[in-house]
């Protein structure tokens, strides 16, 4: 059923996919070519199929219509690609560090190593003290950061991250884009983000992608000329290239909300 | 009056539910339990026939007869209540414990592989079915007249429960963290053993607390056949007598071991499950 | 219903049990019915005498089928069953039998010594059991009694797990094939141990209506003299009653003894009114087998059974 | 092998599980029911002792002959075989519906109300170990002969299951869920109707399916006393005379509607709970 | 169990109120009192306690130490006081409108009105055409605003919404703020919102209150003194004020975490 790797593949190659959920039409056809090391990231109206999307790359959804390859071959659910959802889903029968050593034992990391991956990889997310709770005994912004600690104890060439840092407060937030940025930058690993706010997309991406709302199509796709190392956050976001950017995106983000509630009252 | 449904809106904090609760839950059951016994008392002296209601004073009589020799005669069919008891517990729990164990190979397997639960789905709601007074003969044609057949009996009675209860937790298993592990890199299964088990845990305790009541309900129906000593035995060769004081006896052997029984499964139960309820 | 006199319905409410005799042809062949035409009957099937002691206790029924065992439990204390023998539907006799498997070395009762026997607790075969081992002075636990329906006895038999078996037919056949009878009912009673199966009648409903039992008496002493007379017609309606073929109940009905309905009031059995027969001493003898056996609290003392035995109209209701 | 946890990795899209799917399952099912007449018939054949196996072939002569009337005997012991079954699908019914409806309530009034699981729950548990068997005699005694003790009988043993996986599941409602709906305002009882019982309701019916599955197996034990025209009556008396063709016919007749009547069940499930496994 | 509400009472009163979840300590000696038709924003770290806080307001939580009064009386939960809770925790038995009209259900909307409403309901939140959906068949966004338009159902007096915007697109966010912003200035309802992000802070809040990390305590209290009515959000944000409390909170969230991280860092 799946088709062999082929080397020097894009890491994701999206061809004229389209995604129909019964009657819903949720992803118009939609062409996507990512190529290895590249931070993607998409924005978009809530509802534009965002997350469908970053389904289809992880193998969960099969396209109505088009093809999805993930480094050449046919998707496979935790074969090449993690993927944080926008929910936490994390395991209630696993204590916070359970949940993470779960992803650890898949990842094959053995068992006297993986108590130490654990606490770190929670540090790492800025948690602290938790790893004997339970999964309903920290807050929502903890669960979250649980689950993306989750995600990175898995080495996969490919990274998928729905909406990671909706849930966590400004400093937080800043520290694991610098973290994300710097993983991203330096280990070549690809990356597929979804986020609402228009400052990380051009933070976090080397391109950035806009979608339309239902059924999402791509209304602005922009490579994002940034240094991506050797630069401090707040120097970078005071280069003259980095408000531009910001704006061109904000502005495509409103254009294309406009365009699809002017198309639906017409209908 | 106290909802629990009220322990979801104020959850308990520790040190809440102590030693009062304790004591207020276990007054409550003893006046219950005195109110049913004068119920009795008064049931019994009204009726004024031991065959439609022996008084509490002839089932305890018979309760010291059958646990001691008296006359030279030892407890009941030579045998004393404690005995008979035992011998019948350890039927039930060995045949609980094959069927428990089957009833989860063959729930999971059910809810978990297609195609084994086209075919064995009918099958085990056909068996399920199927009395087992009407198929008891063929146990003694098969397996004789000692143990086996009765611990098969026990067993076949047990599985159902189990089986479809884990069948139906498994198939029902929460999609959201089937696809969490499975985007960690889970095999199949993985995901049955870290996801689709655990989430299934809750419903098969209710499925093993039923098979072991309906294991021990069964107890009779497997010792019509060469039942003494054994307490089912013990109560249908009274019952075969009219010695309702002894049908009444054993029904309350029966009936307070199953309580403990069950008492313990549901300890087991609260510790290995404190998630529920939970998501 | 049955107690009050002057209910608009009158009704008789019978319990039979599934063994050959002279109640399924009267059941068949619908005599009763005939005799009563404007009581409203019904019949009502009984897997064991014990059940029928329960439902007397209930007050379900009015007259019954019943093995003088369950008869004697039934009049013993705690159950004290007010009810009346009135009628001796058949005496054990070849149909009922202990068999020793081929093969064992079993050749008399008292060979029976640490082997395995099976037989259905608390029915007359039990009963005759018990009082072959004492006749041959074998004392219980010097072999293993085992508790099992006639048919589990048959699947158990071919097995090989059994040693001996007391039952009846048809079951009794089968093991004969690969057994040898020991003795049966008939022998123990000619020994004085016989086992019968009786009609009883609850003493309410005797009281109540004595037109309807001595109509009930005849109409099982006509059953009686079918038996005797057209084999046929008597095994005909047996075995539709039983699901079993004409000449299968033929053969039953032919293993089975019945006696003549003048007999039963002879001083063997029932007796005549003011003089009851053996039967009181039979059933008796019972009480006292069975408080032996730690079954029953109290034996009942010799005219509270012999008040239990309906002689009423005695020898002329028969007669004719 | 595809295993169905599969279903929840990849979603089955419309028109995917169409008329292909359907045909395979029952092809599946047919091919298994042939290996199991297979194997019926030679091992009739080399058994060849019709008393304890008997041949399909015989089985067939006998449902015929219980389905006509032939030489002026109807069926058998004057009954059809159909009129057997109904009739006891009549009792199992009644008895279900009785008992299920008595389970939901204990159930729910165990799961949601403290002081009532304190004094019931011991109450069902020590109810439910008890054998049918051994208390039957009793309901002789206290409710006659005729229909009352069998729906009693049917019907205490239908009530445990159900009320133990009804009084479990609301235990363990969804505190999330319930919170909710109590924030907008919501009485206790509203969320009980609306959270603390839909979310059981996949649990209550698996107790439902087990329920009907007891009752049905229960129909023999019922039926041991004025049993004609029933089922369990039929089988019972052709025991007696090892006829076990007629034995192995009625269970066929019990084992088939209780199938039947559990697609029924399943299918009402299935339209009644379409967010299982969603949560 | 409660107390009879008392007129003039501020809307809530929190006196000295300390949460312990078993061990842990989650909110710290708090006093606050939130005057009627006052719009109350928390800001703060993740984890520092501001569900926490929410759900003693609700009645879902009682104190471990101190007493929480709602007009007066002890909160009683859907009594007094609506809340939308971080997740949206919609019920998977009912459609996407079925979860709306429950609401309005408990809120004693007559039968008959309530398609109606459920339709005027699901539009206030941008959502067209899902209202027989179930709601496993929306997308992320989409069931946040469910649980907002549910809660919007039921008239209470104060309103309580934990994170109710996170999972939203600018655009939607903005439309909602609007709507909130206006709702509460014009109904007289008193809100208390959660949120991360200081410029909603800014632009929603009559006051803002920035918590420091475990155990929450007050850090700063701000009153926010900005024109509610007749202004548009342009303007608004244009003003020059506006900056001035978005630079000043902006410092307070980093300096409370900054605060909370040298302590731990100490011990
Ligand atoms: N299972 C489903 N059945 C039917 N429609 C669905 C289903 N899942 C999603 N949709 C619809 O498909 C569209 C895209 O959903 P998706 O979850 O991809 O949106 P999104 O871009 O991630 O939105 P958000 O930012 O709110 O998370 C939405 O309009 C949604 O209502
Ligand atoms: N049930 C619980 N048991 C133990 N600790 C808990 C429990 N619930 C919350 N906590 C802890 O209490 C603290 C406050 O939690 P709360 O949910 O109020 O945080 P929050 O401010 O809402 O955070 P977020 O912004 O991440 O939602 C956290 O440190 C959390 O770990
Ligand atoms: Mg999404
Ligand atoms: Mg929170």
């Amino acid at each position: 059923m799946s088709s062999p790797a082929e080397p020097g593949a894009p890491a994701v190659q999206v061809d004229g996919v389209e995604h129909r959920y019964a009657a819903v039409s949720a992803l118009g056809p939609l062409d996507l070519s990512v190529a290895e090391g590249a931070f993607l990231v998409l924005v978009g109206a809530s509802g534009c199929g965002k997350s469908t999307l970053l389904r289809l790359i992880a193998g969960f959804e099969r396209p109505s219509a088009g093809r999805v390859r993930v480094a050449g071959a046919e998707p496979v659910p935790g074969r090449g690609a993690g993927l944080v959802f926008q929910a936490p889903r994390l395991l209630p029968w696993k204590t916070v560090g359970g949940n993470v050593d779960l992803a650890l034992r898949y990842a094959g990391v053995p068992r006297e190593q993986r108590p130490a991956r654990v606490e770190q990889l929670l540090d790492r997310v800025g948690l602290h003290d938790v790893a004997g709770r339970r999964t309903w005994e920290i807050s929502g912004g903890q669960q979250q950061r649980v689950a993306i600690a989750r995600a990175l104890a898995v080495p996969n060439p490919l990274l998928l991250l729905d909406e990671p840092f909706a849930a966590l407060d400004a400093l937080t937030r800043e520290r694991l884009q610098e973290d994300l940025r710097r993983v991203s930058a330096e280990s070549g690993r690809t990356c597929v983000f979804v986020t609402h706010s228009v400052d990380e997309a051009v933070y976090l991406g080397s391109r950035v992608v806009v979608l339309t709302s239902r059924p999402g199509r791509i209304a602005l796709d922009r490579d994002i000329d940034l240094p991506r190392t050797g630069i401090e956050p707040d120097e970078l976001r005071g280069l003259p290239g980095y408000a531009a950017y910001r704006a061109e995106i904000g502005h495509a983000v409103r254009a294309a909300a406009d365009e699809s509630e002017r198309v639906r009252s017409l209908v | 009056m106290n909802v629990v449904a009220e322990s979801a809106v104020r959850p308990a904090r520790p040190g809440n539910a102590g030693r009062g609760e304790w004591g207020r839950r276990w007054g409550l059951r003893l006046v219950a339990l005195l109110a049913l016994g004068v119920l009795w008392q008064v049931t019994a002296t009204v009726m004024h026939n031991p065959a439609f209601i022996p008084s509490p004073g002839a089932v305890w009589h018979r309760l010291v007869q059958t646990s001691t020799t008296h006359d030279g005669v030892r407890g009941y069919s030579g045998h004393l209540l404690i005995e008979h008891l035992g011998v019948s517990l350890r039927r039930i729990l060995i045949g609980s414990a094959i069927g428990v164990t089957g009833g989860l190979l063959v729930g999971v397997l059910m809810g978990a592989v297609g195609w084994v639960r086209v075919v064995t789905e009918p099958v085990v709601t056909f068996v399920r079915a199927l009395p087992p007074l009407a198929y008891f003969s063929l146990f003694i044609i098969w397996f004789g007249i000692d143990e086996t057949p009765k611990l098969w009996l026990l067993s076949i009675a047990a599985l159902p429960p189990v089986a479809v209860a884990t069948a139906s937790a498994v198939s029902a298993a929460p999609t959201a963290l089937v696809e969490a592990v499975r985007a960690l890199g889970a095999s199949r299964w993985a995901a049955i053993r870290d996801v689709v088990l655990p989430s299934a845990l809750p419903e098969i305790f209710t499925g093993i607390r039923l098979a072991v009541g309906i294991a021990y309900s069964s107890v009779v129906a497997a010792e019509t056949i060469n039942g003494v000593p054994g307490i089912g035995g013990m109560v249908r060769d009274a019952q075969r007598y009219s010695q309702t004081d002894v049908v009444v006896l054993g029904l309350f052997a029966i009936g307070l071991s199953g309580l403990a029984i069950d008492a313990v499964l549901r300890v087991i139960e609260q510790r290995l499950i404190p998630w529920r309820g939970k998501y | 219903a049955s107690g009050s006199p002057d209910t608009a319905q009158k009704t008789i409410r019978i319990a039979y049990q599934a063994f050959p005799s002279g109640d399924l042809i009267v059941k068949h062949q619908r005599l009763l019915e005939q005799a009563l035409p404007d009581y409203k009957i019904t019949w009502t099937k009984f897997d064991s005498g014990a059940s029928i002691n329960t439902a007397f206790v209930a007050g379900s029924v009015d007259i019954a089928a019943i093995g003088s065992s369950p008869v004697a439990r039934g009049l013993s204390a705690p159950l004290n069953i007010p009810y009346q023998v009135a009628f001796v539907l058949d005496v054990a006799g070849d149909n009922e039998a202990l068999v020793a498997r081929n093969g064992t070395n079993i050749n008399s009762v008292a060979d029976l010594r640490g082997h395995k026997v099976a037989t259905p607790f608390a029915s007359t075969a039990h009963y005759s059991l018990l009082a072959a081992l004492d006749k041959a002075g074998v004392k219980e636990s010097e072999l293993t009694l085992v508790d099992l329906e006639p048919q589990d006895i048959q699947a158990a038999w071919t097995r090989g797990d059994l040693d001996a078996a007391y039952t009846w037919l048809p079951s009794l056949d089968e093991l004969k094939k690969t057994g040898k009878v020991l003795i049966s009912s008939r022998e123990l009673a000619t020994a004085g141990k016989p086992t019968l199966d009786l009609g009883v009648v609850s003493t309410a409903f005797a009281t109540a209506h004595p037109d309807a039992v001595d109509a009930w008496r005849k109409a099982e002493a006509k059953a009686l003299d079918i038996i005797a007379g057209q084999p046929d017609a008597a095994a005909d309606a047996v075995g539709k009653e039983l699901n079993i073929s004409a000449a299968d109940a033929k053969h039953q009905l032919s293993q089975g003894v019945f006696l003549k309905p003048a007999d039963l009031s002879s001083s063997e059995w029932l007796g005549t009114e003011g003089k009851t027969g053996d039967l009181a001493r039979n059933l008796l003898a019972a009480a006292q087998f069975l408080k032996a056996q730690n079954k029953i609290d109290a034996v009942p003392d010799a005219a509270t059974i012999e008040k239990a035995i309906y002689t009423k109209g005695l020898p002329g209701v028969l007669a004719g």
